[in-house]
């Protein structure tokens, strides 16, 4: 069975997700079965990561007669379409699989006033198998077709509280820039297809060749991409609908921008890696983009009031590390002694943020959301004084907000250590940049903990008690791994990141299904 | 299994940070220990002192979310005028800057270097 | 909107609109269309059937269909036909071609008049999307149809 | 270069162009919907019209004509199916996005975009 296991990583999700509305009213029963079958994902996607680090590229190819049968005899090209699944995939994997089955953990006492609920568990699992889909896929077209269901889920389930006119605001703008952007995907796709009439990733990716119609598609899945993981200056919707979407969602949805994040990097490595290895200008690209993104999300952040608004730009800003560290990487991919030097370094600092940032984010996002589930309000100005009244809610903020601030010895700080120390070698203005941005990052959260947390305890907030068990235990899985992926960072990077990073650097071996043609 | 990461230029040991960590909590607690004996609590001596006036309700001394930092982002006004300018909220704008930037990348990758 | 017009005409076309989308679904594997392309044109029949209705009996008529429920049952039924490949092969391997089971008729390659009890899993495929589709297309449908008529009220 | 091969490709462009201006300058927020799906339409078109193969047939065996089984006498199947998935999912798309229009205008009482910012900054 274990040669199935990236078709069933998928069929798992999509089938709870399709057995979920059958439960109807019982709403208890049915977040009970969307615990049951992420925690099953999650435990899936584990045993997937670990047969793809001691066996290397997995690979499923649909309706064949065997799963790693590319080319049957005869045919000089892929016909079927298939799952290529190799470190980063695997990586991503983890990530998607954790992050919903926190959310639907902490879904549960968290939306309990709510109605409808079998929908919005359905949804839940429909958006995890798009993001599963996303990442293990190696067909272009496939690619497309679980983005749209990633685009489509995500923005109903930001539109969930039909009876507040600003969730749907927020849906809509989602949903317009997402079908834009996948539009403008199928778009490169189809230039690709016409040229190639193929949709393979890996034999497209041998196929490319330096002609205008190729950088026309490289930067049109380059833009659609960068405006789909909220990379300056196409963020806009990022904060909209990070606020409105209920705080349950906020892991799976983060984890779906970073999906995007994930098809940027396999885009312009593996699938223009061709092009990629001869020309720094995309790599250029892709580091001064990060330079902004982080510079002004932060900015945007200190000034705002409202909590969820201001992490929400946080995020924003944190993805300005990844796109910086894995640009760097790309800036020198044509140099093989600048990559190791510290490109490769360079690049294991922004993956490893990818995880980093999920995790603590999504823990402050959470914390966010019991905030908002005692008080009832997001505004910073009517908080104050809670810290008291909710330990654990105080500590796990504690720690999510020492950990994207960089202070050692949280998660956080290996990243952003590895990003500093690689990105000063290639420009120390660029190194500057992030680390001015790593101090305003502390400044805005000394903000949100002293007006939220500290100050005198307040009249209106005196009936005030701790959120409910499945919340808090959502909101300690992710503390407690901020402390781990900090204390053991080397364990982590050696198993999982290097081998992403790798997996990105190493295109030919992505080109010949590893080592399958 | 080692603690330690390398960048290629220096090193992180979270444990060896850990320990120091430990070790001057403990020099802080020494001097602490070492402080002030005339503190007694639950005494007017903690009672905040306003210059002989009246204590005002808790409401009214919180500094609020908005007034932290007010100096800084005063001092960059003109920088935050160009910043909220350019967040309109307008949906149109969202795909106005995706056609901006995305004609900018198109320029740099087909025609230009 | 329910005029005399739109309801003789109803009359008239609801039932060939319905059989047409049924064969399309069926004669999927065969001939253009499918399960998504039946199940919008059956839908579509369905929605000409809920517009030249009043409005109340539509609404007591649909709020016993088991709409949500067909729905799920369609998804499970493509997911399940997808999963008996993995028994010896993998996702979505059509096992049942040419094996004799229903829809395991002889596939002839090449030229061929068509004949319905070919196509394997395909068929079967096409008739749980189907399923799907009439079922999401005509809740999609309703829907909007109740909010308007909430909204002239 | 024939115009007339190009013919489709040069509708595709103005689709674009005319659903791009639809969406970043119009009002309303049911004609951005519909700017939407006019890039939709273009988009397929595009993908339609790359499998055209000139004077070939339907890639469907049932009932061809003798001659559509040799080589490059149908048209290539591969981009229809790519656009009938395209469709379907634009029709859930646009189905979304009415149903959040029909709630947006429930709760902000217009349909003007430049009204429908309550939240910025």
């Amino acid at each position: 069975m274990i040669e199935h296991l990236p078709a069933l990583v998928i069929a798992i999700p999509l089938f709870g997700a399709f057995i979920t509305p059958l439960f109807r009213k019982r709403y208890n029963l049915a977040a009970l079965w969307a615990i049951l079958i992420s925690g099953l994902t999650l435990v899936l996607v584990l045993l997937l990561e670990y047969q793809v680090l001691t066996k290397g590229m997995m690979i499923y190819v649909f309706g064949a007669d065997k799963p790693t049968l590319v080319l049957p005899s005869g045919y000089r090209v892929p016909i079927r379409i298939m799952f290529q699944v190799d470190g980063i995939g695997a990586f991503m994997a983890i990530s998607a699989g954790l992050m919903s089955f926190v959310g639907a953990v902490y879904s549960y006492s968290h939306l309990q006033k709510e109605t409808g609920l079998e929908k919005y568990y359905t949804l839940l699992l429909l958006l995890t198998a798009g993001i599963l889909g996303m990442v293990l896929t190696g067909d272009l077209f496939n690619l497309f077709v679980f983005l749209e269901i990633a685009s489509i889920a995500g923005s109903a389930l930001v539109g969930f509280r039909n009876y507040r006119g600003e969730a749907s605001e927020a849906g809509i703008k989602y949903l317009i820039v997402s079908s834009v952007a996948s539009l403008m995907v199928l778009f490169a796709v189809g230039i690709l297809y016409g040229q190639y009439g193929h949709l393979n990733l890996a034999y497209l990716s041998k196929q490319i060749t330096f002609n205008p119609l190729d950088m026309i598609a490289l930067g049109l899945l380059f833009t659609s991409f960068a405006m789909k993981c909220g990379s300056v200056p196409m963020h806009y919707w990022v904060p909209d609908a990070y606020t409105e979407v209920p705080s349950g969602i906020n892991p799976p949805l983060l984890v779906s921008t970073y999906a995007s994040l994930y098809a940027l990097f396999r885009v312009s490595f593996t699938l223009f890696g061709k092009i990629t290895i001869d020309m720094a200008t995309v790599g250029w690209i892709m580091s001064i983009l990060g330079v902004l993104t982080m510079f002004i999300g932060v900015t945007m952040a200190l000034v705002q009031k409202d909590v969820k608004r201001l992490m929400s730009y946080h995020a924003i800003s944190q993805t300005g590390y990844m796109l910086l560290g894995v640009g760097v990487g790309l800036t020198v991919f044509h140099d093989k002694q600048a990559l190791i030097e510290f490109g490769r370094t360079a690049m294991a600092g922004g993956v490893f943020h990818i995880i980093n940032h999920i995790i603590y984010k999504s823990l402050l996002l959470l914390t966010a959301g019991a905030l908002f589930y005692v008080t009832g309000t997001r505004n910073l100005n009517e908080m104050g004084g809670l810290a008291r009244k909710m330990p654990i809610t105080t500590i796990s903020f504690m720690v999510g907000a020492a950990a994207i601030s960089g202070i050692p010895p949280f998660n956080g700080f290996a990243s952003k250590f590895l990003i500093y120390e690689a990105v000063y070698k290639l420009n120390p203005l660029l190194a500057i940049f992030a680390m001015v941005t790593s101090i305003l990052t502390l400044a805005s959260f000394v903000k949100v903990f002293a007006s939220a947390f500290l100050g005198p305890p307040l009249e209106k907030y005196e009936k005030v008690r701790e959120v409910p068990k499945p919340m808090i235990v959502a909101m300690v899985i992710l503390a407690a791994l901020c402390v781990l992926f900090g204390l053991f960072p080397d364990f982590v990077l050696d198993k999982i990141v290097y081998p992403a990073v790798d997996a990105l650097i190493n295109f030919i071996q992505y080109q010949s299904w590893g080592g399958l043609a | 299994m080692s603690f330690t990461l390398l960048s290629g230029s220096g090193f992180w040991n979270p444990l060896l940070w850990l320990a120091l960590l430990v070790f001057f909590a403990l020099i802080g607690y020494i001097i602490y220990s070492r402080g002030n004996p005339s503190y007694k609590p639950n005494t007017d001596q903690v009672m905040p002192f306003l210059s002989g006036n009246v204590e005002p309700s808790k409401e009214k001394v919180q500094v609020k979310a908005g007034d932290i930092y007010w100096g800084f982002v005063e001092a960059l006004k003109g920088y935050y005028k160009v910043l909220t300018a350019i967040h309109t909220g307008d949906m149109r704008d969202y795909i106005l800057w995706y056609l901006g930037v995305g004609s900018i990348i198109l320029f740099l990758l087909v025609g230009g270097a | 909107m329910t005029t005399t017009i739109i309801k003789t005409t109803t009359r008239l076309l609801a039932p060939l609109i319905l059989v047409f989308g049924l064969y399309i679904i069926l004669h999927g594997h065969l001939t253009p269309g499918g399960g998504f392309q039946g199940g919008a044109v059956v839908a579509s029949g369905l929605a000409l059937l809920i517009v030249a209705h009043e409005h109340k009996k539509v609404k007591e008529l649909f709020e016993r269909a088991p709409l949500s429920q067909l729905e799920s049952i369609g998804a499970l039924g493509f997911l399940g036909t997808g999963l008996l490949g993995l028994a010896g092969y993998t996702f979505f391997k059509n096992v049942i071609a040419n094996s004799g089971f229903l829809f395991g008729g002889k596939t002839p390659i090449g030229i061929n008049p068509g004949y319905l009890n070919t196509g394997g899993t395909l068929a079967y495929m096409n008739i749980f999307v189907g399923m799907k589709v009439l079922a999401g297309l005509t809740s999609i449908i309703l829907i909007f149809f109740l909010i308007l008529k909430e909204g002239e009220k | 270069m024939n115009v007339l091969t190009n013919f489709p490709f040069i509708v595709v462009a103005l689709l674009l162009a005319i659903g791009f201006y639809t969406i970043g300058f119009k009002k309303n927020l049911i004609k951005i919907v519909i700017g939407i799906e006019i890039i939709e339409g273009a988009v397929n078109l595009f993908l339609v019209a790359l499998g055209y193969v000139k004077g070939a047939y339907v890639p469907i065996y049932t009932l061809a004509p003798k001659e559509a089984a040799e080589v490059n006498k149908m048209v290539l199947p591969t981009p229809q199916a790519l656009t009938l998935t395209s469709i379907v999912i634009g029709v859930a798309v646009t189905a979304l996005m009415l149903a959040f229009a029909v709630n947006i205008y429930r709760h902000y009482g217009t349909l003007d975009v430049r009204n429908i910012r309550r939240l910025r900054g």
